[in-house]
C-alpha cells in the first residue's frame, strides 16, 4: 500500500505531561505565594508608623534574604509574563499556538531575571547597590 | 442533576474584567516600583530613602495605586482559587466574597495609613 | 414497569423526528435508544441530502417532479411512485425546517443553502453541510428534542416487542447502565432502528447497523419488504470500508484503474462518475475482477488530486482525515485506495407512506423500514431525506392513531410476561451446555453474506450460501454466553443481535433465489435483464418460527406517475 | 504476523468480589499493517474475556462513543491505529476524572446534563420565512469549528477545572454555547447568556488548554470560551449583542 506512516490522529500530550497544565498550577501557586507576600509587605512598611523600619530593612538587606528576594522575583516576573500571555489569550491572541507564547513569555522570565540576579549578586558579592 | 447547582449563579464578568484590568495597572506600576525601590536602591533601603521617593507626587500615586490594584488583585485571585475547590456553591461564593471584599478594604485602609506618615 | 404514550426505538434521524413531531402535538413521548442519540449512525452521513430547492446556478430548472422521477428511475422502477412523489413533495419544507433549526448546512455566496451534484440526480440538488451532513444534521435534531424536552432514554438496548392481542403495546429493553430488563409500555411505538448492514462483513454501516427493529418487528409477525435488494457503495476505503462520500465524486472526483484510465467512460458515458451507485459499484467489481484492480490488486484509486487542496480542505475535510487516520494516505498528495461496499438496507419493514405496519400500534420509519421510495437501488442523499421526511410523518401518524384510541390502558400482563421471557432467555443463554462461539458464527455469517450475496449473484452460488447460513442458524442455537454480568453486557447484546441477524441474512438470500431477474442492486448473471413482466412486484417475507426460512409473498408496485423506461446513464 | 501486547484497566464496581481496579493484559494478534485500538478491544472480547465493556459505535471518528485514555493521552480508540503510537505496549484506561460505569465505560450523564444546561438549540424569536434563512458563507465560516464538536467528552475529562465536585459546565458545552452565540441566525442572546456568564461558566475557565490537547477532532474549545468571555464584557460595556 502507498500509505506512509503518517501522525494518525490529535495525540495530544496527556494531562500531566501538557504544558498549559503546568503553566497554570505554577501560576497558581506563584499567585498565592504574592498574595502572602503582599500581605508581609503592607504590614512591613507600616512598620514606618512604629519606628521599627530601619531595623527591619537592615534585616532583609541581609544576603540570605536578598536571594529569598529573588526567589520572589521568580514569582512575580513567571506570574507577570504568563499573566500577560493570559490576557493576550482573553483578546484571542495565540490560543492556535498558546505553547509558543507561553514559551516566549518565559524567555522574557529568564532575561529580566538575569538583570535582576546581576544586581543582586553585584550586592551581596561587593555589598554595593549597582547604581552607587 | 448536578448542573442545576449552577443555575444559581449569576454575573461575574466584573471581577473577571477587573482582575485583567487590576493586572494591566500591576505590571506597569510594580515594574516602577520594583524599579525605583529595589534595584536602584539595593541594600540602601532605610526611612529616609523611601520617605525621599515618595516625596515624589508621582511615585507615591504609583504606590497608592499598586496597593489598590494589588489588594483588588490579590484578593480576587484568591476568590478565584478558593471558588474552585471548596467555595463552589453560591452561598459559600457570596460569604467569601463578602468576608473578602471586608479583609480588602482593611487592608487598604491600613495600608493607606502605613503610606501616610511617608508622604507627609 | 414505564408508560409512555408514544415509545420511539432509535435515536437516529428518524427516530428523533418522528419523536419531535408528536412531541410538539403535545404527546408524551420517549425514545429508547441503544447509544445516545448524537451517536447514532445516522451520524455518519457525509454527501447530503436531496431537495429540489433550485439553489445551484445549473439546477435553477429543477423542481419537485424531476426529483421524484428520478428517484423512481434510480429505483429501477421498483418504487412506489406515490411515495417517492411525496418524498419530494415534502423535500423542500423539510429541509428548510432544519435550517430554521439551525443546521449548519454550507452556504452559496448568496447565503442560501449550498447543494452540490450527486450520482443519478439530473440536477445538482444535494444539500450538504462540507462532508458532515449526517452529523450536523442528527446534532440539529438532538437540539430540539432537548428543547421540547422530549423523554431520551439513553443505553437502552431494546430486545423485543410486547404484542397483545396483534396490537403492539410496547418494548422490552436492556438497560445497559444499570443491568437488567424492563417492560416499556405504550400505546404506540415507532421503530426506526436503522439498518443491517454488519450481517456483511464488507458494509460502511457502523457497529450498532444490526437491523434489531428489522427483525423484532420479523418476529412479530410484520412481514419484511424486498430484503433481496442491497446497496453497495463504489467507494469504501480498502481495508476498513470506511466511507468516502459520494459527494467526493459530485465534487469532481474521479475514478482510475490500474491502466490509469478513467474507466466510467465505459460503462456510463454521460454521467461518469456519477451514475447511480449500483452501476457505479459494478463497474467497478468489473474492473477488479479483470485484473485491472491498482497493481492487480482488489481496489481502485479515487483520485481527487485535480480538485486541489482548497476545495479539499472546504468542501471534503472529513474524508480527507478519514483517508489519512484509516488508510494512511492523504488525498491532496495520493489518489484514495476504494472497494465497494455494503452500504445501505433497501428492504425493511413493510409500511405504507405514514409510516404505519399491518400491526396496529407498530409503525416504523427510516432506514429499517421500507415505504418504497429506493425501490431497488438508493440514490445518495434520498436516505436522509427518507428518515426526516418518513420520520416526520410517523411521529404525525401515531399522533392521529392515538386519537382514534378508547381504550389508552395496555395490558400489564403481556408487558410484565414480555419482560420475563428476555430474561429468562438470557439466563438461559448463560447455563446453555452449547460450545458455539457467537463471534466465530457470526463471521461465518457475514463472510457467506460477502461471498455470496454481493455485488453479482448466480443460482449456485447462492444456493450454496443459503445452505451455509442454514447450518449457522442450527449453531446459534448452541450458542452460550460467556459472560453474564448485568451492567453494560456487551457480551450478551452481540449473542442476542446475532439470532435476528441470522433471520435477516436468510430473508435476503431466500428473497435473491427466488427473484429471477437483474433488478437495481440485484444483479444475477444468470437472469442479467430486468423482466417487469414477471417481477414487477415487492417481495414480502414472512417469519415461520417452525421452518428455518421465510414465507414469502408479493406485493403489487404502484405505478401511475411515469412511464416505466430502460435504465441508462 | 504482528502479535502487539494490551494493558487494559478493569474495574467492575458492581462486583461484590472484586471492586477494585486492576490491570490486565492481552497478547492481541493482527494481520496486514492495521489495527486500530478499538479492534483490539473487540479482539479481546472475542478472543479473551466476553466481559471487558466499551462504548462503540461508528468505528469512523464521528459518533464520539469512543473516547479514552490511551498511552496516556487521550484518543478515539477507532481512531488510533497502534502502529503510530510506536510501542508494543498499548495501555487503555477509561477516562479519567468522569464516574465510572465498568472498565472503559464512564458515566456521561453529568457531561450531557450541562450540555443541556446551555440550551444547545438555535433560539429564534422572529418568525421564519418560507425559505432557508440566509446566512453568508462568512457567517458561516464562524460555527466551522465547534459545529464539529463529537461530545466524546476528552476536553471535559481533561479540564481541571471540571475535576471532583466542582460544577464547572466545562469546555464541551460552553462550545457549544459559542457554536449557537456566534450563529447569525441565533437570537437566544438573552436567555442563554445568563446560563454560561456566571462563575461555574466561563469564568471557571482559567485557560488551562488541557481541553484543546485533548480534542481528538483538533478543535479549539478555549478559543470558543475567550470569544464568550468577550462577548460578555462587549455586552456589559457596550449594549452589543453580538
Ligand atoms: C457511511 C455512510 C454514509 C452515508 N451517507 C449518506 C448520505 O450522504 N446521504 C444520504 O442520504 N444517506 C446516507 N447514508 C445513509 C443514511 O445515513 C442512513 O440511511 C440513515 O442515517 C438511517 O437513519 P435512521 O434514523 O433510520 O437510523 P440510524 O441513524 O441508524 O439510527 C438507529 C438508531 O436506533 C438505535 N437502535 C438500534 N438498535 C437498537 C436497539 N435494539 N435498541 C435500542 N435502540 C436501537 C440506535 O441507537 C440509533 O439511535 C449513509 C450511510 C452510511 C453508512
Ligand atoms: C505583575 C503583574 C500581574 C499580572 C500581569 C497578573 C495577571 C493575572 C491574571 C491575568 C490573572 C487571572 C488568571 C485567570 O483568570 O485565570 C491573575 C490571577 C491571579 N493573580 Fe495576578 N497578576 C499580576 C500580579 C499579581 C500579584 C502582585 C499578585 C499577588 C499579590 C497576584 C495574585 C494573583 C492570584 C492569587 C491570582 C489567581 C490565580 C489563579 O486563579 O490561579 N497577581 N493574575
Ligand atoms: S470539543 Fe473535542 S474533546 Fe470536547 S467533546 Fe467536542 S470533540 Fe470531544
Ligand atoms: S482545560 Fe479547562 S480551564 Fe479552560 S482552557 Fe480548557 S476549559
Ligand atoms: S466508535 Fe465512533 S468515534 Fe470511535
Amino acid at each position: 500500500m502507498s500509505a506512509k506512516p503518517r501522525e494518525t490522529a490529535n495525540v495530544g500530550a496527556g494531562l500531566w505531561k501538557a504544558t498549559g497544565m503546568w503553566a497554570w498550577l505554577l501560576f497558581r501557586i506563584s499567585g498565592l505565594i504574592l498574595v502572602l507576600y503582599l500581605g508581609a509587605h503592607i504590614i512591613v512598611t507600616s512598620m514606618g508608623q512604629f519606628d521599627k523600619f530601619d531595623g527591619l530593612m537592615e534585616f532583609f538587606d541581609k544576603p540570605v534574604m536578598v536571594l529569598l528576594d529573588l526567589a520572589l522575583v521568580v514569582a512575580v516576573l513567571y506570574h507577570a509574563l504568563n499573566g500577560v500571555r493570559i490576557i493576550l489569550m482573553d483578546f484571542g491572541v495565540g490560543i492556535q499556538r498558546h505553547k509558543v507564547v507561553f514559551w516566549s513569555a518565559m524567555a522574557v522570565v529568564v532575561i529580566c531575571f538575569a538583570i535582576f540576579a546581576w544586581v543582586a549578586f553585584t550586592y551581596i558579592i561587593t555589598g554595593e547597590g549597582v547604581t552607587s | 442533576m448536578r448542573a442545576e447547582v449552577i443555575s444559581t449563579h449569576r454575573g461575574g464578568v466584573w471581577s473577571w474584567l477587573f482582575q485583567r484590568i487590576t493586572a494591566v495597572l500591576l505590571i506597569v506600576c510594580l515594574a516602577i516600583h520594583l524599579i525605583f525601590t529595589h534595584i536602584l536602591n539595593i541594600g540602601e533601603l532605610d526611612s529616609a530613602n523611601v520617605a525621599a521617593r515618595l516625596a515624589n507626587a508621582g511615585l507615591t500615586a504609583v504606590d497608592i495605586i499598586l496597593l489598590a490594584a494589588g489588594i483588588y488583585h490579590a484578593l480576587n485571585g484568591l476568590r478565584m482559587v478558593l471558588m474552585d475547590y471548596w467555595f463552589t456553591s453560591r452561598t459559600r461564593a457570596l460569604t467569601l466574597t463578602i468576608v473578602l471584599w471586608v479583609v480588602g478594604l482593611a487592608f487598604m485602609g491600613y495600608g493607606t495609613w502605613a503610606l501616610w506618615p511617608w508622604i507627609s | 414497569m414505564i408508560h409512555h404514550d408514544v415509545i420511539v426505538v432509535g435515536g437516529g434521524l428518524s427516530g428523533l423526528r418522528a419523536a419531535i413531531e408528536a412531541k410538539r402535538a403535545g404527546v408524551d413521548v420517549a425514545i429508547l435508544s441503544q447509544v445516545h442519540p448524537g451517536r447514532s449512525h445516522s451520524g455518519q452521513a457525509q454527501g447530503g441530502i436531496n431537495a429540489a430547492l433550485g439553489n445551484h446556478p445549473d439546477g435553477r430548472d429543477d423542481n419537485r417532479e424531476k426529483h421524484a422521477f428520478d428517484t423512481v428511475k434510480g429505483g429501477d422502477f421498483l418504487v412506489d411512485q406515490d411515495c417517492a412523489v411525496q418524498m419530494a413533495e415534502d423535500a423542500p419544507r423539510v429541509i428548510y425546517e432544519m435550517d430554521h433549526w439551525g443546521c449548519p448546512f454550507s452556504r452559496f455566496e448568496d447565503g442560501t443553502i449550498a447543494q452540490r451534484p450527486f450520482g443519478g440526480a439530473g440536477f445538482p440538488r444535494c444539500c450538504y453541510g462540507a462532508d458532515k451532513t449526517g452529523h450536523y444534521l442528527l446534532h440539529t435534531l438532538v437540539e430540539q428534542a432537548y428543547r421540547l424536552q422530549v423523554k431520551m432514554y439513553v443505553e437502552q438496548y431494546v430486545a423485543s416487542l410486547i404484542v397483545h392481542e396483534g396490537v403492539c403495546q410496547g418494548v422490552v429493553a436492556y438497560d445497559m447502565i444499570r443491568g437488567g430488563f424492563e417492560a416499556f409500555t405504550a400505546n404506540a411505538v415507532v421503530i426506526a432502528t436503522g439498518g443491517a448492514g454488519r450481517t456483511y462483513s464488507n458494509t460502511t454501516n457502523s457497529l450498532i447497523s444490526t437491523g434489531c427493529g428489522m427483525f423484532m418487528a420479523y418476529h412479530a409477525g410484520v412481514p419484511l419488504k424486498d430484503m433481496e435488494f442491497v446497496q453497495f457503495h463504489p467507494t469504501g476505503l480498502y481495508t476498513t470500508q470506511i466511507l468516502m462520500t459520494e459527494g467526493a465524486r459530485g465534487e469532481g472526483g474521479y475514478l482510475i484503474n490500474d491502466k490509469g484510465e478513467r474507466f466510467m467512460e465505459k460503462y456510463a458515458p454521460k454521467f461518469m462518475e456519477l451514475a447511480p451507485r449500483d452501476i457505479t459499484a459494478r463497474s467497478i467489481q468489473i474492473e477488479i475482477n479483470e485484473g485491472r484492480g491498482i497493481g492487480g490488486k482488489g481496489y481502485v484509486h479515487l483520485d481527487l488530486r485535480h480538485l486541489g487542496a482548497e476545495k479539499i480542505l472546504e468542501r471534503l475535510p472529513g474524508i480527507r482525515d478519514l483517508a489519512i487516520h484509516f488508510e494512511g494516505v492523504d488525498p491532496i498528495e495520493e489518489p484514495i485506495p476504494v472497494v465497494p461496499s455494503q452500504h445501505y438496507w433497501m428492504g425493511g419493514i413493510d409500511t405504507d407512506v405514514n409510516g404505519a405496519t399491518v400491526m396496529p400500534g407498530l409503525y416504523a420509519a427510516g432506514e429499517c423500514a421500507c415505504v418504497s421510495v429506493h425501490g431497488a437501488n438508493r440514490l445518495g442523499g434520498n436516505s436522509l431525506l427518507e428518515t426526516i421526511v418518513f420520520g416526520r410523518r410517523a411521529g404525525a401518524e401515531v399522533v392521529r392513531y392515538l386519537e382514534t384510541l378508547t381504550d389508552r390502558r395496555p395490558n400489564a400482563r403481556s408487558a410484565f410476561a414480555a419482560a420475563q421471557m428476555m430474561e429468562q432467555k438470557v439466563e438461559e443463554l448463560g447455563v446453555r451446555e452449547g460450545k458455539e462461539n457467537a463471534y466465530e458464527l457470526r463471521a461465518v455469517m457475514t463472510e457467506v453474506m460477502k461471498d455470496h450475496f454481493f455485488l453479482f449473484r448466480d443460482e449456485a452460488a447462492m444456493r450454496e450460501g443459503l445452505e451455509r447460513l442454514l447450518q449457522v442458524k442450527e449453531r446459534v442455537k448452541n450458542i452460550n454466553l460467556r459472560w453474564t454480568g448485568s451492567v453494560f453486557n456487551v457480551d450478551m447484546i452481540r449473542t442476542v443481535e446475532l439470532e435476528g441477524m441470522v433471520d435477516l441474512a436468510l430473508c435476503v438470500a431466500v428473497g435473491a433465489l427466488e427473484r429471477q431477474e437483474s433488478r437495481g442492486a440485484h444483479f444475477r448473471t444468470d437472469y442479467n435483464t430486468r423482466d417487469d413482466l414477471n417481477w414487477l412486484k415487492h417481495t414480502l417475507a414472512y417469519y415461520q418460527p417452525d421452518a428455518a426460512g421465510p414465507r414469502l409473498d408479493s406485493k403489487p408496485v404502484t405505478l401511475g406517475h411515469f412511464e416505466l423506461q430502460e435504465r441508462k446513464y | 504476523m504482528p502479535d502487539i501486547k494490551f494493558r487494559v484497566k478493569r474495574q467492575d464496581p458492581g462486583d461484590k468480589k472484586n471492586p477494585e481496579a486492576h490491570w490486565e493484559e492481552y497478547i492481541v494478534h493482527y494481520e496486514g499493517d492495521n489495527l486500530t485500538v478499538l479492534e483490539g478491544l473487540f479482539y479481546i472480547q472475542e478472543k479473551y474475556d466476553g466481559g471487558l465493556s466499551f462504548r462503540y459505535c461508528c468505528r469512523a471518528s464521528i459518533c464520539g462513543s469512543c473516547g479514552m485514555y490511551i498511552n496516556g493521552a487521550y484518543r478515539l480508540a477507532c481512531q488510533t491505529n497502534v502502529k503510530h503510537l510506536d510501542t508494543d505496549l498499548i495501555t487503555v484506561a477509561p477516562m479519567p476524572h468522569l464516574p465510572l460505569v465498568k472498565d472503559l465505560v464512564v458515566d456521561m450523564d453529568e457531561f450531557f446534563a450541562k450540555y443541556e444546561y446551555i440550551m444547545p438549540w438555535l433560539i429564534r424569536h422572529s418568525s421564519d420565512p418560507e425559505k432557508e434563512l440566509i446566512q453568508s458563507p462568512k457567517e458561516r465560516k464562524k460555527i466551522d469549528m465547534p459545529v464539529d464538536c463529537i461530545l466524546c467528552g476528552c476536553c471535559y475529562s481533561s479540564c481541571p477545572s471540571a475535576w471532583g465536585e466542582d460544577n464547572y459546565l466545562g469546555p464541551a458545552a460552553l462550545l457549544k454555547a459559542h457554536r449557537f452565540e456566534v450563529d447569525s441566525r441565533d437570537e437566544g442572546g438573552k436567555e442563554r447568556i445568563a446560563r454560561w456568564n456566571n462563575e461555574r461558566g466561563v469564568y471557571r475557565c482559567h485557560t488551562i488548554m488541557n481541553c484543546v490537547e485533548a480534542c481528538p477532532k483538533e478543535l479549539n474549545p478555549t478559543e470558543g470560551i475567550q470569544w464568550l468571555k468577550r462577548a460578555a464584557v462587549r455586552r456589559k460595556l457596550l449594549g452589543k449583542a453580538k
